[in-house]
């Protein structure tokens, strides 16, 4: 086999210059899962029959249908009834959206593990349920479920690839026409690997770090 | 010997009336009539699993009693007024209006582990209080100094012994200055001179006017500390007199005679 | 009207998934290719400027049809199923099935040649099609494998797996060229003559837009644009029909 | 709609949404099983073994599960490795998987109290059993939901494998798609099947989370 | 007033020797020298944060020590025999075996969420001492009862009261017949009448022969049970004596006397 490195060579400014795409999804994608899976969370938590069923809707579709479905329908569909969105906002708010269901499940198998007392404690001081929230339970259901949290956000990281479909060069579409005209996959799907676990691994370094962190005694 | 002159108070701050709660098939609490007044103290003593844990939960509602009332200064607590079974909780904003005044320490503690000793303190002070970081942080490191822990302020609670972990729960309770304070065994984890300290606390606690209730298995703390002590047996109110009944002379109740006669025995040092 | 609106906005959105060379090429973060040349001559035509977007394929009818672009310049078989379903331009491009095989293979010196051996084709492709029923004139049939994509074909024609893939001519003379060392084509070509066209929506909106590009094309085959154009990507220029081919 | 697509393409559809079970099925089992072996490894080994682990995991997980396929299949012959579409699949998609489940099996055992496991060993139960009495039913508190969440997504992750031929459900309702330019019924059909197997696993999730929770419920 | 006989053996069932144990700079105990004999029960006394539970998880290396040297019947507990600094750990089953013998209820319980009460005494006994499932079951079943317990036998821990928990750990313990029982404030959460009867079971386990470290801040508890009694304080032994040279005359130790001092006052019921 001949394996070039000056197809990689060659290639690589495009390669990065998709991996922006990449790196802006994933960046918004993570900030939209993350504040609206708490919300979900707790709505899925609430003793408010409505709230708690639309949480589970909401999880059961977006877990259900697939992401590359889901974009098409924001790209797509929505323009039928009247919202007209940008491609990069549809890709951000899709995969954000859909990335929120698996996290709101993440916390939630979290909030369990915290023992029961910590609530009590807090009711009988009459703290408020959101600061119970915004200052016990979730800073803890984060430190519990951070490991999965970080596998959830390297997921958003790569199914960001699914934006193509919208039309956004990122970085597995361009890598892909590259080996449409270079007819060297290998080389380019190396080099386009290579970008995904260099952000990846910040991701996750940071996440380690930030467990280290949030460790307790 | 309890010392204290009898509370003039009348007025009953914590009334209970026939309250009744099960654990499924299980009757944890059977038809506790109870009051009590402004600045008294009132203690619980009673064999384990009869229920005193359970009673202090229903006063401030984390634990729904079935039937029966409970009222702090009049008002009915948790249910709502003249509903008919099956019973209608009240607002969750009413709710914690309510037990904003009711302070309570917990037989294991609850501490938060994520935040500091100070924290754990502030927290309450800031969300409900409503005070600024600053003044929140200093109020709580006066709780802390107020049970001798202000050097143990910055420690998590996984790094703090049994003792120390009790003595943030109480200086958490005691900063929030609620009108009645509800003990779950403030002392089980201490040691002898610490229990001596939270004591010589709680004394001040009642001279500034706090109305307390107290579950504890320390006759000594019972008699020194109390207004009255009631003596609850599977689930039910056998006695409710003044320490000095109790601890003074022999009960009439052949079930506190005998629960007392083991500790006697066994506290002469 | 399409085309009214087209022109009243002086711009043609044209849709296509940029790798499949040489119609459709992104080299150097630029497209390129046969039916990038082709279509920006049409444009010309028409008197409005082009914009070209890449979709991958599984977008490419939904957004078609929601008016996110007003036309598919890639280059799609004409086949009956499709026809009855979307409205095609003239033929652009020759699609008759033609056979890639490992560079200096001599097992392999015509089509027939695949006779039992391992052959890779592109799912759901017209070229597919004509590779299988050829295949069945065969005495023994050829072992037909089926990718998504006509990369994964060659990668899989690379590593040894398969002897040859089959795909319009065009496609499979172009490989050879990219890759000489590691492709060859086998001539000649096989099957029934097949077209490639461009797609629009179906229905009378479109219609005049389609009819206009077919002008254009017409005037392109006379005044020898189209010839050279071909010429430029290919070496030869295949011989296309003017009129829409018969397709059952 | 047409449905008489439905009709024609039925049993190419059902037979690649067998093949879409069988490879999720057992990618999911053989990934949940690799990944626990691996979070124990790393529980109860030293620092150097540490490290390598956290080199596979980094490695598997921050790369995207395609071209790591596409680079063991198509790589793998130049290396004398060459397997067959449906083995490099399956192969690779319990690999890929593996570093996932580890990281969530991880983050199970940190949930555990100290004073439990301390309690455990004071009174002399061996590691394995400590895991398998103690530790496992109570993190599964907190890692039902990601585990569930995972083997969600590992099901739509089976679509890749398409690109390796394997004749899975995505496969299908390509050649649906691009023999009859069609696209709403090809995608009707993908979504109704997923939505199947993701209903089912939520529901098998939430079993489990309601076994491994009753000791916390109150009564 | 301690009114055992002196235990006749003689030989160090656990030998402590210069033994050391800092927590990041903080020292939490310092050059720990302890024998403790045969069936012989020592009591742990001293204030909260001094060391006592820290000295107690050394003893079965829950908390690797420092320095110095923890020995069960001459066997060097945790770190391998005569390997210099840094020292290096023995083999995860000889550290089982190790402990095996040493039984332990700590202070917080440690009780699996899990299992139920009967589950969790029979679960080490199926394990460890490789009992059938009914056997385990009659045995751990035959604790709870010493413990008073068998009618809760199928409650979670989440549904028992403190003190019915704290019973649990403690059959818990004693369900698996060890060499050697350390117990971390074993009463803390029992009522008068309970602490009684965990103290009968306590004797009746000394007099059988059941060496036992008891941590704990009943004094009373101390006097009666302990052959001798150590007082600790900010990480030192202060004091290690009878409880007669403790509790029955002034104590020489300044820290000592004020110590009791306040538990005195108390407790004259
Ligand atoms: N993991 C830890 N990290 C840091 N400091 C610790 C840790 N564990 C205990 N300490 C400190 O060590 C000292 C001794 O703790 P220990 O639990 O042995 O006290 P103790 O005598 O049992 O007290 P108590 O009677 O309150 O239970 C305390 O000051 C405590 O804050
Ligand atoms: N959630 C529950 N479900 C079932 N039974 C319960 C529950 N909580 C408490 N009980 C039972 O109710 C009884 C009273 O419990 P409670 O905690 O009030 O006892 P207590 O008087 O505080 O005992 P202790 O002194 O041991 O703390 C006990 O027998 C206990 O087993
Ligand atoms: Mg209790
Ligand atoms: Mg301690």
């Amino acid at each position: 086999m001949d394996f070039s490195f000056d197809v990689i060579a060659h290639n690589l400014p495009y390669l990065l210059a998709a991996a922006r795409w990449t790196l802006l999804i994933s960046v918004a994608g993570m900030a939209i899962s993350i504040v609206l899976g708490v919300l979900l969370c707790a709505a899925r938590l609430s003793s408010n029959l409505a709230l708690a069923s639309f949480a589970r809707f909401y999880i059961s579709f977006f877990r259900g249908v697939p992401l590359l479905v889901q974009l098409l329908m924001f790209f797509y569909m929505l323009p039928y009834v009247g919202l007209d969105l940008p491609a990069i906002a549809a890709a951000i708010l899709a995969t954000g959206m859909c990335s929120a269901a698996y996290t709101a499940e993440i916390l939630r198998g979290a909030l369990q593990a915290i023992p029961k007392g910590q609530a009590e404690a807090a009711e009988a001081l009459g703290i408020p349920s959101l600061a119970l929230w915004r200052r016990i339970l979730v800073p803890q259901a984060i430190r519990l479920g951070l490991p999965s949290l970080v596998n959830e956000l390297i997921l958003l990281v790569k199914v960001s690839s699914l934006a193509s479909v919208v039309g956004i060069a990122e970085l597995t579409r361009v890598s892909q026409n590259i080996t449409g005209e270079t007819y060297r996959p290998l080389e380019i799907y190396v080099a386009a690997a290579g970008i995904y676990f260099v952000i990846n691994f910040v991701l996750s370094r940071f996440g380690r770090m930030a467990e280290k962190r949030l460790q307790i005694g | 010997m309890n010392t204290k002159t009898p509370s003039a108070a009348t007025e009953a701050l914590i009334s209970v009336r026939n309250m009744s709660k099960s654990f499924k098939d299980f009757e944890a609490l059977r038809d506790i009539t109870l009051d009590v007044n402004r600045s008294e103290v009132v203690c619980l003593i009673g064999p384990s699993g009869s229920g005193k844990s359970t009673l202090l939960r229903c006063l401030n509602f984390l634990e729904a009693y079935d039937t029966g009332e409970v009222r702090l200064e009049g008002e009915l607590i948790g249910w709502q007024e003249g509903t008919a079974q099956p019973r209608r909780r009240v607002a969750a904003g009413t709710l914690r209006r309510q037990r904003q005044h009711i302070g309570m320490v917990f037989q294991q503690f609850n501490l938060w582990p994520h935040l500091t000793a100070l924290e754990n303190v502030a927290e309450a002070l800031i969300q409900v209080k409503g005070l600024g970081k600053k003044a929140a942080q200093d109020a709580a490191m006066a709780a802390l100094t107020k049970v001798h822990l202000s050097d143990k302020a910055q420690n998590h609670p996984a790094n703090l012994s049994g003792g120390q972990q009790q003595r943030v729960a109480i200086a958490r309770a005691i900063a929030m200055e609620p009108r009645v304070m509800l003990f779950d065994e403030p002392t089980s984890a201490l040691d002898p001179e610490l229990v001596g300290e939270v004591l010589t606390v709680m004394k001040e606690m009642a001279a500034e006017g706090m109305t307390m209730v107290v579950v504890t298995h320390e006759m000594g703390f019972a008699a020194h500390v109390a207004d009255r002590v009631a003596f609850l047996d599977k689930g039910r109110l056998v006695t409710l007199a003044p320490p000095a009944d109790i601890f003074g002379r022999e009960p009439d109740d052949p079930r506190v005679r005998s629960f007392l006669q083991t500790y006697r025995e066994r506290n002469v040092v | 009207d399409l085309l009214a609106d087209i022109k009243a906005k002086g711009k043609i959105v044209a849709a296509t998934e940029m790798h499949y060379a040489p119609f459709d090429i992104l080299k150097d973060g630029e497209y390129q290719g046969i039916c990038h040349d082709l279509f920006t001559e049409v444009a010309k035509e028409l008197g409005v400027e082009v914009e070209f977007l890449d979709l991958p394929w599984q977008s490419i009818l939904p957004g078609l049809e929601a008016g996110k672009f007003d036309i598919v310049n890639a280059p799609v078989t004409i086949t009956a199923e499709r026809l009855s379903r979307y409205s095609f331009s003239l033929p652009i491009g020759n699609a008759t099935v033609a056979l890639a095989k490992k560079a200096g293979d001599s097992s392999i010196a015509k089509p027939e040649d695949i006779a039992g051996k391992a052959v890779g084709s592109q799912k759901g492709s017209a070229q597919l099609e004509q590779l299988k029923a050829f295949s069945a004139t065969l005495a023994t049939p050829a072992d037909i494998r089926e990718y998504v994509n006509i990369d994964e074909a060659l990668a899989d024609l690379a590593a040894g797996r398969i002897q040859g893939v089959a795909n319009s001519m065009p496609l499979m003379g172009y490989a050879a060229v990219q890759r000489p060392g590691l492709f060859e084509m086998v001539m000649p070509p096989f099957g029934e003559p097949k077209y490639f066209g461009w797609v629009a929506r179906p229905g009378d909106e479109t219609a005049s837009l389609v009819e206009a590009i077919n002008a254009a094309l017409l005037k392109m085959h006379e005044d020898g644009r189209l010839k050279a154009i071909n010429e430029k990507w290919l070496g030869t220029s295949p011989e296309l029909p003017t009129t829409m081919p018969d397709v059952k | 709609m047409e449905l008489d697509l439905f009709v024609r393409y039925g049993p190419d559809l059902l037979r690649g949404f067998g093949v879409t079970i069988l490879c999720w099925i057992v990618g999911s089992v053989g990934g949940l099983l690799l990944g626990f072996a691996i979070a124990c490894l790393y529980r109860w080994s030293i620092r150097p073994v540490r490290w390598i682990i956290d080199l596979y995991v980094e490695l598997i997980r921050g790369t995207p599960f395609m071209i790591q396929l596409f680079i063991l299949y198509y790589g793998g012959p130049y290396l004398g490795l060459v397997l067959t579409p449906v083995q490099a699949g399956i192969l690779s998609f319990i690999v890929y998987g593996s570093p996932y489940f580890a990281e969530i099996f991880r983050s199970g055992f940190n949930a555990v109290p100290k004073g439990q496991i301390e309690a455990a060993r004071c009174v002399g139960l061996s590691e394995a059993r400590i895991m398998r009495r103690i530790i496992l039913p109570q993190m599964l508190v907190p890692i039902t939901a990601p585990l569930t969440n995972f083997i969600i997504i590992l099901s739509k992750e089976t679509a890749i494998l398409s690109v390796v031929t394997v004749p899975e459900l995505l496969y299908e309702t390509q050649t649906m798609a691009a023999e009859t330019f069609t696209y709403i019924e090809p995608f009707l059909v993908l979504s109704l099947f997923y939505w199947l197997m993701v209903i089912v696993t939520s529901w098998l999730g939430g079993r489990v989370e309601a076994r491994v929770t009753r000791h916390l419920k109150r009564t």
